[in-house]
């Protein structure tokens, strides 16, 4: 079988190939894209924590289901925004976006 | 009589306001605005003249088409609505100026959906001081009639001029003009709130007829309900004086009379007429309503102060109305002017209560205050379609204009003469009635008011000599007469002030026999 | 066996996939990268024995979200085929960052003991079942499982009305010339 | 048509008229006067049918039981007051006069304002026609042009014509006064007719104002009758019983009873209205308005308004005569007017003016017939007031052909001279014959040439009366005054059409066209005839050939509430002073001015009078004296002390400090108070905030991806201290 540690390096690259995506892309959907890989590296430890130290329980699985639909509001939420943002500045590079600034 | 015309004056009172929700949703579009605003306020005049129609004129001096529903049930104010003679005649002026008023209003092109709106619901406010018998009510309607005074000076009045307050403060004249307004109503109606809220408690109600009832049957050194151990007199000096600033404010009465003539002068031309024509009124009406059935006696007592002030009003407004160079400002002063009289003639009948001369002196005081509405509106708007032509107003910049603008001429001569007091036109039957009423009475200070009546002639003659009279002043060699919409306001005008020149008893009938009833009241 | 081959090409294509979707400046490109790791993943589950998650997984992500996803890149015409450049010019921090996790998270999944571990028992063959029963129990998971919902109803709602918020026109009412007469 | 329906239409048609001109035909100048002249034509028709049929009843029938009718007016609340209209006899002459002089002047003011001529070349509303060039025979030449303002000038006149007639058939002072101030507009419009000139507009507004003063007096007069009285009706004032009780009740004021007091109010309305001294002073510059103006004002109409209303009143007069407790305010009136009417007569001697001359000849002649009041004699006053009426109407018209002839002459010559100067006249009898010797008539009328001419019987009249009434201090003022008159009647004869032509226009002067001779010649009819109906019967030879009509029909008025003047012995000193100063001063005026024979040649009165003469040129300078006792601090009050001391200093000045103090109260609770004890705890801690915050402004990018970086960068951070302290132990 399929040592843990596997699966477990699959999510890490995931994650940190979707951190990288996150924190360099310019475009927000891309940066929206490279959240979604960390989402999916995070479901797929779970999943896989579950599967090999608790698989009679329930949490692993609520987990995920809950993570899914994090996921899901999220990425409705944030492209809502990048719509709403595109109209009003013409653009959707995050990095001319500065509202907030202090 | 028919069921709807049991509600005729909830009608008549809210239709201008609900006139003004209308325009709310309705397009901005000036034009539709404009003609809304005008219908909304032609249905109160239309019923006003079903409530003439229907009103008993026999019993001129009672309250009819009476509505009473409870409000602050817990204080005894109610929903208690009205009309008498009195109050018919100044809800018909009121109904029949704002019409004209917004018809002339036709030229203000900015923000006219607000506008519109604020001139009803002003229409409301004062028509509700007319109808209110229930002091609270009063109150409440005499409160919000100055609301939207006040944002019409303050937003659309003349874009021109700047008063020094104190050096290193100046303020836009308007902006001066419209606190001006708004600090001097504000601190009578402080006194007056008070007085009528120690009224509702002496007294367990704040219904006009049951206060008038238990009022002045009030015996004993102290006040019922009240803990002041004060003696009653002195308490009832006190709020008779406080009533009487609150109106004499209003009216205004030299020499709390300083804010008229800025406020007139800078409010917008439609504005001015109300101002003029209405607003100056709720003042004079205040006296014949509550001053001097409330309190006869301080009347009495006090009318030769009262007297003094008018008379000083009455010939220091022609004074200082004959030293302006700004038309409208003139204008302003001679409403001072033709006000003192009407006080005058309220302090007359306040001392010779009961008589012949207060009645004489009584009608022809709510006659000068109709005429004075009439006169003074189609004054102050034939200066504003001048200042709508040549955008100034300083009389020193005109002349020769009986020759370019006859019309305008003829018109504003017919206007002027009016306000002059020519017999055969309204004025001069309200000034002899009063002279008449107060001769006797007062002497002295009718002898003081002739001299402000002789001024009167000076300086009506002083604008019509500036503006229609002299050389001709080359620029206004082209300028256009009156528009058909002008002559559709002052026309109404100029017809009603020939008709109670002619004929006064059109309205003199039912003036007089409320008059009747109230020195009836006075005299006990 | 079948299963170890299958895992090392399924895993290496997602990783392949998943640079695609971070680097490709081609939107639609990366998106049809990130489709492939979220089937990968899917994949993955199964062979984890989780076939609820791998159907949910299949049919949220790739029939929801990354539909969702193009359709925002097409409503925002040329924003899908912009030819600027990828990345900001800060993107060397970004590396050093993600080298920086990169490591630590190798380290720390090396240096685990547990991450060579075996699976202890079996999947139950009625799981599915029994996870449903779990989530609306009054004892299980019903309060997260309510929380989820509640969250996707107002992620749901906030995005209409933030997409829809924009649509009133500003500024003054246009006067039209003739109204403009005295 | 009843009497009284007549009476009651009798002064509409002026006023539709004026209505009709106003609002439809001002375009037309042709409809204008036609409509005017139909309205008054009709007016005049009435008047005529009611005298005659007046005539028909008989003074005394007619006086027991005049014409009257009345409606309610005004509430009251014992009494209600009615107006109406009224005929007695006295009302009835005045009809006549009105009537007749009414019908004359508007005749004549279609020719006056050239009617029928072409349009002026550079004519402008609002100033005289300055003529028009036409072509004639080959070559241009100038020529009147017809009044820019033709329709609007008869609009006025109606309205004038209207005030009057109101004025005249009212049975109350409410409706005479309202007549009256219309008048007062009237001529306020009709002074101010061409109203750019400044002069014009000056005069307008001096009569309007002048007249004013006295009217606000009548009003109160009025109001006054009103209050004591209950009513204004004549047939209820004028009871005996009511007047006994007014005369016997005291007035506030002056130690007059109420009649003498309230007629002591109406007679200073009549001071005004009648420029008597001292409000005469708006008479003269009213000649600023056109000729036909002035007739109107000055002879038909307004002024004779205030001597019908003293001769109306006189009951009252009498009355509070009557009563020796209280002061009487008959010596008062009888000393305006003896005053006045020398006082205006000297000044007329000095006036080149053709139209001044006779301003001032009128005041003079209202003069006497308020005199004439003031001594009891109504109906000399009555006698006077007609008679005058048709001889000074008469002379005005005659004087404005006279202008109208010379204004001819100066557009033909071009010469630049005034033409309403006598001294540029000169020999315009062969010129202008109608106009000379119906302006003679006049003249002698007015100068009460013997026998002949109206004026002498009336003036003789109130001479008599006079000093009937042992007077004599009245008898003897104005027999100088009639001297007067008949010198400085003479002098303008002379000057004017006696002699020969001074300058070029009076060369080329023209006799008026019809229009305006016809109305001269009906005129000098009445002007000679009416004297006739008053010929007393004592006058030696004439005497007793005719009644004396005038006595019967007016006495027959008043001898209800008056008491019969005994007979006086008639004597003749008074018929014989008349002749003499009559025929004295007519005699005297053309020999000092037949010697006149250049235009600029001085005053032959100049020299012999020295600085008199300057005094009396300048009208004794009432006018400046007014404007520096009254009109400027009249105006200083008004402006600098009312408006901007009282108002804008003190009253807006306290009102200012009132602010300012609360303005400042504010500023000082909110600088001491306010600010640092409680402000001063919360912005220490504020400012702490802030100073922190702007340290941590500079991570504050505002870009999302930042702040992911730095939490990722602290997440590597995080797993090295755990890997660091888990390696360490």
């Amino acid at each position: 079988m399929i040592p843990l540690g596997a699966y477990l390096m699959v999510s890490a690259a995931l994650f940190v190939i979707g951190a990288f995506g996150a924190l360099a892309r310019k475009s927000a959907v891309a940066i929206l894209i490279g959240l979604e890989l960390m989402f999916n590296a995070a479901l797929l430890n779970a999943v896989a924590f579950w599967r090999y130290l608790h698989p009679q329980g329930f949490d692993g699985t609520v987990f995920a289901i809950v993570i899914l639909a994090v996921a899901a509001a999220e990425v409705a939420v944030g492209l809502a925004l990048f719509i709403a943002v595109y109209r009003r500045f013409g653009t959707a590079e995050a990095d001319e976006i500065a509202l907030l600034r202090g | 009589m028919n069921s709807w015309t049991n509600h005729l004056l909830t009608l008549i009172l809210f239709t201008p306001a609900l006139g003004a929700l209308v325009l709310w949703f309705l397009p901005s579009r000036p034009k539709v605005q404009r003609w809304a605003a005008l219908v909304a306020s032609l249905v109160p005049f239309v019923l006003t003249v079903v409530l003439w129609v229907n009103f008993d004129f026999q019993r001129a001096g009672e309250f009819q088409f009476i509505e009473r529903y409870p409000w602050y049930d817990a204080i005894g104010a109610a929903y208690h609505v009205g009309v008498d003679g009195l109050s018919l005649v100044m809800v018909l002026l009121t109904t029949f100026l704002v019409p004209l008023a917004i018809l002339a209003s036709f030229s203000i092109q900015e923000r006219v959906k607000a506008y519109m709106m604020l001139f009803l619901f002003l229409e409301t406010g004062m028509l509700g001081v007319f109808l209110a018998l229930d002091l609270l009510l009063f109150f409440v309607f005499w409160e919000i009639g100055l609301v939207p005074m006040f944002f019409l000076i303050f937003q659309w009045g003349s874009a021109k001029g700047e008063r020094t307050v104190w050096p290193g403060f100046t303020l836009q004249a308007r902006v001066y003009a419209a606190m001006k307004f708004m600090v001097y109503t504000m601190a009578g109606s402080l006194g007056l709130l008070l007085a009528l809220q120690m009224l509702g408690l002496v007294t367990g109600s704040f219904d006009y007829l049951q206060v008038l009832e238990r009022w002045n049957s009030i015996s004993g050194p102290v006040l019922p309900n009240i803990p002041l151990y004060i003696p009653v007199s002195l308490v009832k000096k006190v709020a008779f004086w406080a009533f009487v600033v609150a109106f004499a404010l209003k009216v205004p009465v030299w020499p709390f009379h300083t804010w008229l003539p800025d406020a007139h002068t800078e409010a917008p031309t439609a504005g001015s007429m109300i101002l003029a024509g209405v607003l100056l009124k709720l003042g004079a009406y205040g006296f014949l309503r509550f001053v001097l059935p409330l309190y006869p006696a301080e009347s009495q007592f006090y009318a030769p102060v009262l007297a003094f002030l008018a008379a000083m009003a009455a010939l220091l407004g022609a004074l200082a109305a004959w030293g302006q160079w700004d038309f409208k400002r003139l204008v302003a002063y001679s409403s001072i002017n033709h006000m003192g009289f009407v006080v005058l003639a309220v302090a007359a009948a306040a001392k010779a209560a009961g008589t012949e001369h207060a009645v004489q002196a009584l009608n022809g005081a709510v006659l000068q205050m109709f005429n004075h509405g009439l006169t003074a509106a189609g004054m102050f708007f034939l200066v504003g379609v001048l200042y709508d032509r040549a955008h100034t107003r300083n009389l020193k910049d005109f002349g020769g204009l009986f020759g370019t603008v006859p019309f305008y001429g003829g018109v504003l001569m017919f206007t002027a003469m009016a306000s002059l007091g020519l017999p055969g036109l309204n004025s001069f039957v309200s000034e002899f009635l009063i002279v008449r009423g107060t001769w006797p009475v007062l002497p002295v200070f009718t002898a003081i008011s002739l001299v402000g009546l002789l001024f009167t002639g000076a300086y009506i003659l002083k604008g019509l000599k500036h503006a229609l009279f002299g050389p001709l002043v080359e620029k206004w060699a082209n300028l256009p007469d009156m528009t058909l919409r002008e002559v559709l306001v002052i026309g109404p005008l100029m017809a009603l002030m020939l008709l109670l020149g002619i004929w006064p008893l059109t309205l003199l009938d039912v003036i007089h026999r409320s008059m009747v009833a109230l020195v009836n009241l006075l005299a006990g | 066996m079948v299963a170890y081959w299958i895992f090392a090409l399924v895993s290496l294509l997602m990783v392949l996939a998943a640079l695609v979707a971070v680097t490709n400046r081609n939107l639609v490109r990366a998106t049809m990268g990130l489709v492939l790791v979220l089937f990968g993943n899917a994949v993955l589950f199964v062979l984890l024995e989780a076939y609820f998650l791998a159907v949910a997984q299949v049919i949220i992500y790739i029939g929801a979200i990354a539909i969702l996803i193009v359709f925002a890149i097409m409503l925002t015409r040329h924003v899908g085929d912009a030819w600027g450049p990828a990345f900001h010019r800060a993107w060397a921090w970004a590396v050093v960052v993600a080298g920086g996790l990169a490591v630590g998270l190798l380290f720390w999944i090396a240096h685990w003991p547990a991450a060579d571990g075996k699976a202890k028992s079996p999947v139950d063959p009625q799981y599915t079942k029994l996870l449903g029963k779990a989530l609306v129990a009054p004892d299980g998971y019903v309060i997260p499982f309510e929380v989820a919902s509640a969250l996707l109803l107002a992620a749901l709602i906030g995005a209409i009305y933030v997409a829809w918020g924009g649509r009133r026109v500003k500024g003054p009412y246009p006067q039209r010339s003739e109204e403009k007469e005295a | 048509m009843t009497n009284e329906l007549l009476l009651w239409l009798l002064p509409l048609p002026p006023l539709l008229a004026f209505a009709l001109i106003v609002l439809f035909l001002n375009k037309s100048n042709k409809a204008s006067h036609t409509v005017a002249i139909l309205s008054v034509v009709l007016s005049w028709l009435g008047s005529m049918v009611l005298f005659l049929r007046a005539l028909g009843i008989g003074a005394e029938a007619l006086a027991e039981h005049p014409m009257h009718d009345s409606l309610v007016w005004l509430p009251g609340k014992t009494s209600l007051l009615r107006i109406g209209v009224y005929l007695d006899p006295l009302t009835a002459v005045t009809l006549f006069f009105v009537a007749w002089t009414i019908v004359m002047i508007f005749v004549y003011s279609v020719g006056y304002h050239n009617y029928g001529q072409p349009k002026g070349d550079h004519d402008e509303k609002g100033y005289p026609p300055h003529g028009a060039t036409v072509e004639e025979h080959g070559h241009k030449h100038k020529v009147p042009s017809i009044e820019p303002m033709y329709a609007r000038f008869f609009a006025f006149v109606s309205l004038f014509a209207f005030g009057m007639y109101l004025l005249v058939v009212s049975d109350n002072l409410l409706t005479l006064f309202a007549g009256w101030e219309i008048m007062g507009l009237c001529s306020f419009l009709l002074i101010g007719f061409w109203f750019k000139k400044e002069s014009a507009r000056a005069a307008a507004i001096k009569a309007f104002m002048t007249t004013r003063v006295g009217d606000v007096f009548m009003l109160l007069g009025i109001a006054y009758l009103y209050v004591a009285t209950g009513s204004l009706a004549y047939t209820d004032v004028f009871n005996p019983e009511v007047l006994h009780q007014l005369a016997h009740s005291p007035a506030p004021v002056l130690g007059m009873s109420v009649a003498g007091f309230i007629g002591l109010l109406l007679f200073i309305g009549t001071v005004g209205k009648s420029a008597q001294w001292p409000l005469h002073v708006w008479l003269p510059d009213a000649m600023e308005g056109p000729t036909p103006v002035s007739a109107m004002i000055h002879a038909a109409t307004m002024v004779s308004a205030g001597v019908y209303l003293i001769i109306r009143v006189f009951p009252l007069l009498h009355a509070a005569a009557e009563v020796p407790e209280f002061l009487s305010p008959m010596p008062i009136i009888a000393f305006i007017g003896a005053f006045t009417a020398l006082f205006a007569a000297t000044i007329a001697v000095a006036q080149n003016d053709i139209k001044r001359v006779l301003a001032y000849s009128t005041i003079s002649q209202l003069g006497y017939m308020v005199a004439a009041v003031g001594i009891g004699a109504y109906v000399a006053a009555a006698f006077h007031l007609v008679t005058h009426a048709f001889f000074k109407a008469l002379l005005f018209l005659g004087s404005g052909s006279v202008i109208h002839g010379m204004e001819h002459g100066v557009l033909h010559t071009g010469e630049r001279i005034d033409p309403q100067n006598m001294y540029n006249m000169g020999g315009l009898r062969r010129k202008m014959p109608i106009t000379f010797w119906t302006f003679l008539i006049g003249g002698f009328a007015l100068a009460g040439f013997p026998v002949v001419t109206a004026g002498f019987w009336s003036k003789d009249e109130i001479l008599g009366e006079a000093f009937a009434g042992h007077h004599m201090g009245v008898f003897w003022t104005l027999a100088v005054a009639a001297l007067l008159t008949a010198f400085y009647t003479m002098r303008q004869i002379t000057l004017t059409f006696l002699g020969e032509p001074r300058t070029e226009a009076a060369k080329h002067a023209h006799e008026t066209p019809w229009t305006m001779t016809v109305p001269l010649m009906v005129l000098s009819v009445f002007a000679v005839g009416y004297g006739w109906v008053g010929v007393p019967k004592y006058f030696p030879v004439l005497g007793g050939l005719l009644p004396h009509w005038f006595q019967e029909w007016v006495g027959a008025v008043f001898h209800l509430y008056v008491k019969e003047e005994q007979a006086v012995s008639h004597s003749l000193v008074p018929l014989l002073v008349s002749i003499l100063v009559s025929l004295g001063g007519l005699a005297l005026g053309y020999v000092v001015y037949r010697g006149v024979t250049r235009a600029d040649q001085p005053d032959p009165l100049a020299r012999p009078l020295g600085p008199i003469f300057t005094l009396l040129k300048n009208k004794y300078y009432f006018d400046e004296l007014y404007a520096f006792l009254f009109v400027r601090p009249a105006y200083w009050l008004a402006e600098v002390f009312t408006f901007r001391w009282l108002d804008r200093t003190v009253i807006d000045g306290i009102l200012h400090a009132v602010a300012r103090l609360s303005w400042n109260l504010g500023q000082f609770l909110r600088n001491y108070i306010d600010l640092p004890l409680i402000n001063g705890f919360g912005d220490a801690l504020g400012e702490g905030a802030k100073g922190f915050g702007r340290l941590f402004r500079a991570i504050q990018s505002g870009r999302v991806q930042h702040y992911m970086l730095v939490a990722l960068a602290h997440v590597v951070a995080f797993l090295m201290l755990v890997y660091y302290y888990a390696t360490m132990s």
